[in-house]
């Protein structure tokens, strides 16, 4: 029995050490776990972005954030509401199977089901007609000027595959018809899932009959799901894992610090502001609302002295930004980018002025754990309104909880952050967080700024189609949201991403991880 | 007046004095004990700052190590944590809590066990069984699960603007809830033996009260293993609080305790800035264990099936 | 004995229907999981739509005798989270944590009972003396501590010894096992020792208690009055009288341990049911939640069970009874 | 019925019954079908008391006399039957008990002043109370100062003297004295007794003393009853039972008495076994370890009747 034990161990340390001489293979930690291995079942950042090495789009988002062909080679609009597109030829699935139009008419049906998270993504598309089998028509209900940005995160599977395992609708958790899909999937991008065991590990390795020029040479990568921030760094510096997305500011210096590690940083899109309740009446233990009173808050805006914010909590991993749209988006208007003066002396005339010399006391409630040292900067957010006289009740709640209750309505100054994934682009920034709450608009926006004008842009934005009007519309609709302190804005993560110095890896804003752009020694 | 005098005198000739002056361990566990109390019962006068006082803080202060290290201010003898904010002093309001959170907890589920195992041990009968099940009950849920319980459950009573400042009170409550056992247990046997002494039967003869006979009589007859119990609970309590804190079901970063700070700490492990997680922790085991030593000790003395 | 197993099996019963009656009266209101699900770009008649698919909408009665009704045949939904049957899921769990309780178990018997028994042997004796601080200082440290403590050394200076997960496990049947490859072993020694800590103590502090108190008994007295050898006395009579009580509280305390493993789980990204339950809190996962719950009163009693009938057997005099 | 009818008594039992319920819990019974059991400790016991006598109460240990003594308390609610002891002008008759334990008999946290006050009207005010006290202690033969003291500074004797005290802080008319001596050494035993005897005298108390020491009734009683298996099977004047008894049982214990001179010694076994008190014989339940045994005995339960030397005897043996 022994014996037999330590030849098992010997074999299977023997085994480890062959295939680590030979094969790249690139071991990664987040804090998050795939929520599933089925492109449809989750809207959700971390999921999409490492399943979309598995799974492509008509389009995808190259280095620079730009829309490149991936599955569709070329495309052309028939009409304002007719597009049409080529399908690339010879592109194989993981399976064997011959990519065609019939896929993507079928991938549009199952994303596009009732139930299905992806249904409001692909909603302005009224059908998809075939052509032949390597192009097909796609027919809008509306002027959309967002669809190929849309496209980039609609991933495509094989028809015959999902039929083969009986997933042909996403997330049905009445009959778990989804279950097949929790452990493997096929799609026809750079990797293939190897094998999956949800919470514990998944193996990803190179899909060798890929469709484009290989850049990358990994052969496999491993992903662990690491929870506590500190183990996860760890992980890192103890050289069981090779890369961690999101390594905390504050251990920055020390994987810098650590031979053969380095730090990776590029400005995230996220960008952090505090919301408030303009509508109200009266807020929860006073018997007025001075968040409507623009002066109030301009006062509060000014009270918050983000360098310090940005030098002690963030490390200086942040930007302090003074509108909600990161740099690295299309339209970003520079020249509106400039923040109100940290001027504790004007915040408290502006609050004088509004007849609120003595201060007030302000309910305020931010999520746990969302956003880069959130509960930090909220506590911080705490002393420096003190100083003006606001004695800020701060109340941290379970991201699970902050989601349900924020939209709801339930809180009158809360942090939140919003990046304008997966679409890129302005419009869901504003049409989620700037427009007065109306249906599907204004969801992330409740009991918050109001304002005519920006409510008429917003849809307009949302289906022009030539740049220079929308430009000039978005520079509007920011400047009038800055200017009326819509939202007091703090700054723009940065993403710091710690591996190995034998890892080469690119950084996008859009936090993706786009493995088939990595190398590694 | 003489009488104190002549009690005290007393005390320091009996047996317990004796014990406690040859145990040089206990000594220094109670010596310890005293002061740390001190400095937490005296925080808002011997702490050299507020970090409650959101006014004072000043962000520029943050992350400054001990003063003995380059870099060090004398005004921050123990450094400052990310808001600026005294680890010094946050440790002494930080214990504060601790010891509050503690104390509170046991005396919940000390009062709750005790009036709960002198009913089921003096009625007996169906109260008895009803209370001792649903003991058995109690003890089928770690305490960790009862936390996460109440914690939902306080989310659900609570309108958002309290919730932080009823935490303490849910923090205790969710600890305390799930210790009356030992106490009733305790009790209920104690009392199921002094119920049936002929003192209690002279007393019900003379048409004293069931209330008066429970509490004047019997009580004090039980309480000798229930403070016993209650010390070695209070370390428990202390501790559990801390990995409620961990778990993020502990007192909230507003009004926090060891654990709090602790937990914040934790983030900060790897960062080089040692200072931050590391004093508070040894603050809260020194806490638990000066408490775990006189408690351990306590037993021991009191325990008569020892001597 | 059928009155020990009649009474257990209400008292099972009435946790379990306890747990689900308070699990469900809260689950509402720790968060709606619609939002995990269909993240935050959603309308809101997706959400609505979603809400009626899980019969969110309705009452939390009639969502909780929905649950009581399939829970009876073993049915207790899918996990919203991972999208797997939460029976699979749990048994998929249920090794990793049962494997880091069971050794934590053995070390603190391993180690407990010997420093007990030296501790009553020689009270006075300096090993004695650290070893009774020693095990004041394990029940005083809270476990998180330790684990990260542990990490700090082992992992990221020494670099010894994984900081997360269980390394290689072989499966047998249905069952996942690290104890049979060297990182699996590895993985094992930190979590472990972390989850030990506490047991050792008590169990050594329990050993030594119970073991100068039987040998205060006249029954030892009388053994030594024969001539036995002190050493004899306290391994044989003592030893032995003492071990009752150790059986008792080791089983009650695995129960404990399963609830303490959600801390060490969550330090060192353990794959065992702590981490399944924290996570499902996160996620609002409320049939993994219930089925936890369930799953952890359920084993409780059953354990509080097989430790009277422990009792039974070695104890005749109860038997009598 | 032959319940004695005596003038005036100060306490009257009139088929006295107390059953207590021993089944097993619910559930096992449910699970192995076991019937519910009950024991008769006390099975249609009649006497009274006149006031200012001693009635004694005798029989072996587990015979129900304590029983008696706990349901005249009020310790015990009645299954059948009940005590009187209210006095023709409707008003209770005072009484306490006096026990056999002098450890359990005193709170040990209580100092005796304490357990002394206790019985004491609600009125009175903190002086009159302590001088009360005082007064009482030394009517025991202690001293005011050891109302300070707490239990375990005194001697068994002292204590019994101290619950002694403490019945009469009452002011009782009736003392229930329950085994009051049998836990004390001979010697002591005496003092107490003579202090009861003296108080009895001076105060005119009522006793119902329950005791299994014959020689102790001798010195104190006016009237005994004997109790076998919860039952009265001979009650009469103290001289007549103790010169002339009639019942087998009454003459049994009669004959195993203790010598005084030789106290210590181990008291010689009854013929027989006691029978279960949870499985009665049938008929007179002495009937098995009985000399005179009839077959009529092992089917009829003999009643109470006058006999021929002038004590009521349950025998079938024992004709008029």
């Amino acid at each position: 029995m022994n014996r037999y034990l330590k030849l098992l161990l010997l074999t299977s340390c023997a085994g480890l050490a062959i295939s680590a001489a030979e094969a790249k293979t690139l071991r990664f930690a987040e804090s998050q776990e795939i929520s599933s291995m089925d492109p449809h079942a989750a809207r959700e950042d971390f999921t999409l972005s490492l399943i979309g090495n598995v799974y492509e789009g008509l389009v995808r988002w190259n280095k620079e954030l730009k829309i490149e062909p991936a599955l569709a080679e070329s495309w052309e609009t028939l009409s304002d509401t007719q597009w049409r597109f080529h399908l690339r030829k010879g592109v194989e699935f993981h399976n064997g199977n011959p990519f065609t139009a019939d896929d993507v008419i079928f991938s549009y049906e199952r994303a596009g089901s009732p139930g299905s998270p992806f249904a409001g993504l692909l909603e302005p598309i009224a059908g998809i007609a075939k052509v032949d089998d390597h192009t097909i028509d796609i027919t809008l209900k509306r002027k959309y000027a967002l669809l190929l940005n849309d496209f980039a995160g609609w991933y495509i599977l094989d028809k015959e595959f999902q039929e083969s395992i009986g997933a042909q609708k996403p997330l049905d958790l009445s009959t778990n018809t989804g279950g097949a899909m929790i452990t493997q999937g096929i799609g026809t991008g750079p990797f293939k899932v190897a094998s999956r065991e949800p919470d514990v590990k998944t193996v990803f390795v190179a899909n060798e009959k890929w469709w484009d020029k290989r850049e990358h040479n990994i052969d496999e990568i491993v992903y662990t799901p690491i929870a506590n921030n500190a183990t996860r760094v760890a992980a890192l510096l103890s050289g069981e894992v090779d890369f961690i997305r999101n390594a905390p500011p504050q251990d920055v210096a020390r994987v810098e610090g650590t031979p053969g590690m380095q730090i990776m940083r590029a400005p995230h899109l996220r960008n952090i502001f505090y919301g408030m309740d303009q509508q109200s009446k009266t807020l929860p233990g006073l018997d007025s609302n001075p968040l409507a009173d623009v002066r109030v808050r301009k006062a509060i805006y000014q009270a918050i002295d983000i360098d310090g914010i940005k030098r002690s909590i963030m490390r200086d991993n942040s930007r302090p930004s003074a509108i909600m749209m990161a740099p690295q988006l299309p339209f970003y208007d520079a020249s509106l980018d400039v923040r109100f003066p940290f001027d504790i002396e004007a915040s408290k005339a502006l609050l004088k002025e509004a007849g609120y010399a003595d201060g007030f006391t302000l309910p305020m409630d931010c999520p746990a754990g969302s956003f880069i040292n959130d509960e930090q900067i909220c506590q911080a957010t705490v002393g420096m309104l003190a100083k003006v006289g606001i004695k800020a009740q701060l109340t941290m709640h379970p991201p699970v909880q902050f989601d349900t209750e924020l939209p709801a309505g339930k809180y009158s100054f809360y942090m939140l952050g919003w990046a304008g994934l997966p679409t890129l682009d302005a419009y869901n920034i504003i049409s989620a967080t700037f427009h007065t709450p109306t249906g599907d608009l204004g969801a992330w926006n409740p009991k918050g700024y109001s304002n005519a004008r920006v409510d008429e842009l917003i849809p307009q934005i949302g289906t022009e189609y030539d740049t220079e009007k929308r430009q000039e519309m978005i520079s509007e609709v920011m400047k009038l949201h800055r200017d009326e302190v819509g939202k007091i804005m703090l700054h723009q993560q940065f993403l710091t991403w710690g591996m190995s110095d034998k890892v080469h890896a690119i950084v996008p804003a859009d936090e993706y991880t786009r493995f088939w752009y990595y190398t590694m020694d | 007046m003489s009488q104190l005098v002549l009690r005290l005198k007393a005390f320091g000739n009996s047996e317990l004095a004796w014990r406690f002056r040859n145990s040089p361990p206990v000594i220094f566990a109670a010596v310890a004990l005293i002061a740390l109390v001190f400095c937490a019962a005296a925080a808002s006068l011997i702490a050299p700052h507020n970090p409650f006082d959101p006014a004072t803080l000043n962000i520029m202060d943050a992350r400054l190590p001990p003063a003995w290290i380059d870099g060090g201010s004398s005004t921050y003898l123990l450094g400052t944590d990310e808001q600026g904010r005294d680890i010094l002093s946050t440790i002494f309001y930080g214990m504060r809590v601790s010891i509050l959170v503690g104390i509170a907890a046991v005396a919940f589920s000390m009062t709750i066990g005790v009036a709960l195992g002198l009913i089921a041990g003096y009625l007996g009968g169906w109260v008895d069984t009803v209370i001792m099940r649903l003991g058995d009950i109690q003890l089928s849920f770690p305490t960790i699960m009862i936390a996460f319980f109440i914690d939902g459950v306080a989310k659900i009573v609570m309108p958002i603007g309290m919730r932080e400042e009823m935490r303490f009170y849910v923090v205790i409550l969710a600890i305390g809830v799930a210790d009356w056992v030992q106490f009733a247990r305790t009790v209920r046997a104690a009392t199921m033996i002094e119920r049936r002494k002929d003192y209690v039967a002279a007393a019900r003869i003379s048409e004293v009260g069931n209330v008066r006979i429970l509490l004047a009589h019997i009580l004090p007859n039980t309480i000798g293993p229930v403070l016993v119990l209650a010390t070695l609970g209070l370390g428990v309590a202390i501790l559990t609080e801390a990995i409620l804190s961990f778990l993020g079901l502990g007192m909230p970063p507003s009004q926090p305790s060891l654990g709090t700070l602790i937990r914040a700490g934790n983030d900060l492990l790897l960062s080089g800035e040692w200072w931050i997680s590391l004093f508070p922790g040894a603050a809260l085991v020194l806490l638990v264990l000066a408490v775990n030593i006189v408690g351990d000790w306590l037993r021991d003395v009191l325990n008569p099936r020892l001597r | 004995m059928i009155s020990l197993l009649a009474t257990r099996l209400t008292s099972v019963i009435l946790v379990m229907l306890v747990v689900s009656a308070l699990s469900f009266s809260i689950f509402n209101f720790l968060g709606d999981p619609v939002n995990n699900i269909l993240g935050v770009n959603a309308t809101l008649a997706q959400r609505e739509e979603l809400r009626v698919a899980l019969g969110l909408d309705q009452s939390t009665f009639v969502q909780f005798w929905r649950f009581v009704e399939r829970a009876v045949v073993g049915d207790f939904g899918i996990s919203y989270r991972n999208r797997q049957p939460v029976v699979d899921l749990i048994l998929a769990r249920l090794p990793a944590t049962l494997e880091l309780v069971m050794c934590a178990t053995v070390i603190a018997l391993a180690m407990g009972i010997p420093m007990g028994v030296y501790t009553a042997l020689k009270p006075r004796g300096l090993l004695s003396r650290s070893l009774q601080f020693g095990s004041l200082l394990g029940i005083s440290m809270p476990q998180f501590l330790i684990g990260m403590l542990l990490i700090l050394v082992f992992s990221v200076e020494l670099r010894w010894l994984s900081a997360f997960g269980r390394g290689e496990v072989v499966t047998l049947g249905w069952w996942t096992t690290g104890l049979l490859t060297t990182s699996g072993i590895k993985a094992l020694i930190m979590p472990t020792i972390t989850l030990a800590v506490f047991q050792v103590s008590m169990i050594m502090r329990l050993v030594r208690g119970e073991m100068l108190e039987v040998v205060r008994t006249d029954f030892v007295k009388f053994a030594r009055a024969r001539g036995l050898s002190d050493r004899a006395v306290y391994l044989t009579h003592a030893l032995r009288n003492s071990l009752l009580p150790v059986i008792t509280i080791t089983g009650l305390q695995i129960g404990s341990l399963i609830a303490f493993a959600i801390v060490v789980e969550a330090v060192f990204q353990w794959p065992g049911m702590g981490m399944l339950i924290l996570q499902a809190i996160e996620f609002a996962d409320f049939p993994v939640m219930a089925a936890y719950l369930a799953f952890v009163g359920f084993s409780f009693v059953t354990i509080n069970l097989v430790v009277d009938l422990i009792y039974l057997a070695v104890d005749p005099r109860l038997r009598a009874k | 019925m032959n319940a004695i009818v005596t003038e005036q008594p100060l306490l009257k039992v009139a088929n006295l019954g107390r059953t207590f319920d021993v089944s097993a819990p619910f559930l096992q019974r449910l699970a192995t079908g076991a019937p519910r059991r009950s024991v008769k400790a006390v099975d249609g016991v009649s006497f009274a008391i006149r006031p200012g006598t001693t009635f004694s109460l005798v029989g072996e240990s587990g015979c129900g006399k304590s029983t008696v003594a706990r349901l005249v308390a009020g310790l015990e609610r009645p299954t059948v039957g009940a005590v009187e002891i209210r006095k023709d002008s409707g008003e209770r008759v005072r009484l306490q008990m006096v026990f056999q334990d002098p450890v359990g008999s005193l709170n040990p946290r209580w100092r005796i002043g304490q357990s002394i006050a206790e019985p004491m009207a609600r009125k009175l005010g903190r002086i009159e109370r302590r001088k009360r006290i005082g007064e009482l202690l030394v009517t025991v033969g202690l001293a005011p100062s050891d109302a300070d003291k707490y239990p375990h500074e005194f001697s068994g004797g002292q204590r019994q003297r101290i619950s002694i005290a403490r019945a009469l802080a009452a002011e009782a008319e009736l003392l229930l004295l329950d085994e009051p001596t049998s836990a004390l050494d001979v010697s002591v035993q005496a003092q107490v007794l003579n202090l009861l005897k003296d108080l009895q005298q001076k105060l005119g108390l009522t006793y119902l003393f329950i005791s299994h020491n014959l020689s102790v009734v001798r010195f104190l009683t006016d009237r005994i009853g004997v109790m076998y298996l919860g039952r009265l099977v001979e009650e009469g004047p103290g001289e007549i039972i103790l010169e002339n008894p009639q019942h087998p049982y009454t003459r049994l214990l009669l004959e195993t008495v203790p010598d005084l001179e030789a106290p210590k010694r181990d008291r010689a076994p009854l013929g027989g076994d006691i029978p279960s008190p949870l499985n009665p014989p049938s008929g007179c339940t002495f009937h098995p370890r009985c000399p005179l045994a009839m077959d009529v005995c092992k089917k009829e339960r003999p009643e109470l009747r006058h006999s021929a030397a002038g004590a009521n005897v349950a025998c079938h043996a024992i004709q008029d």
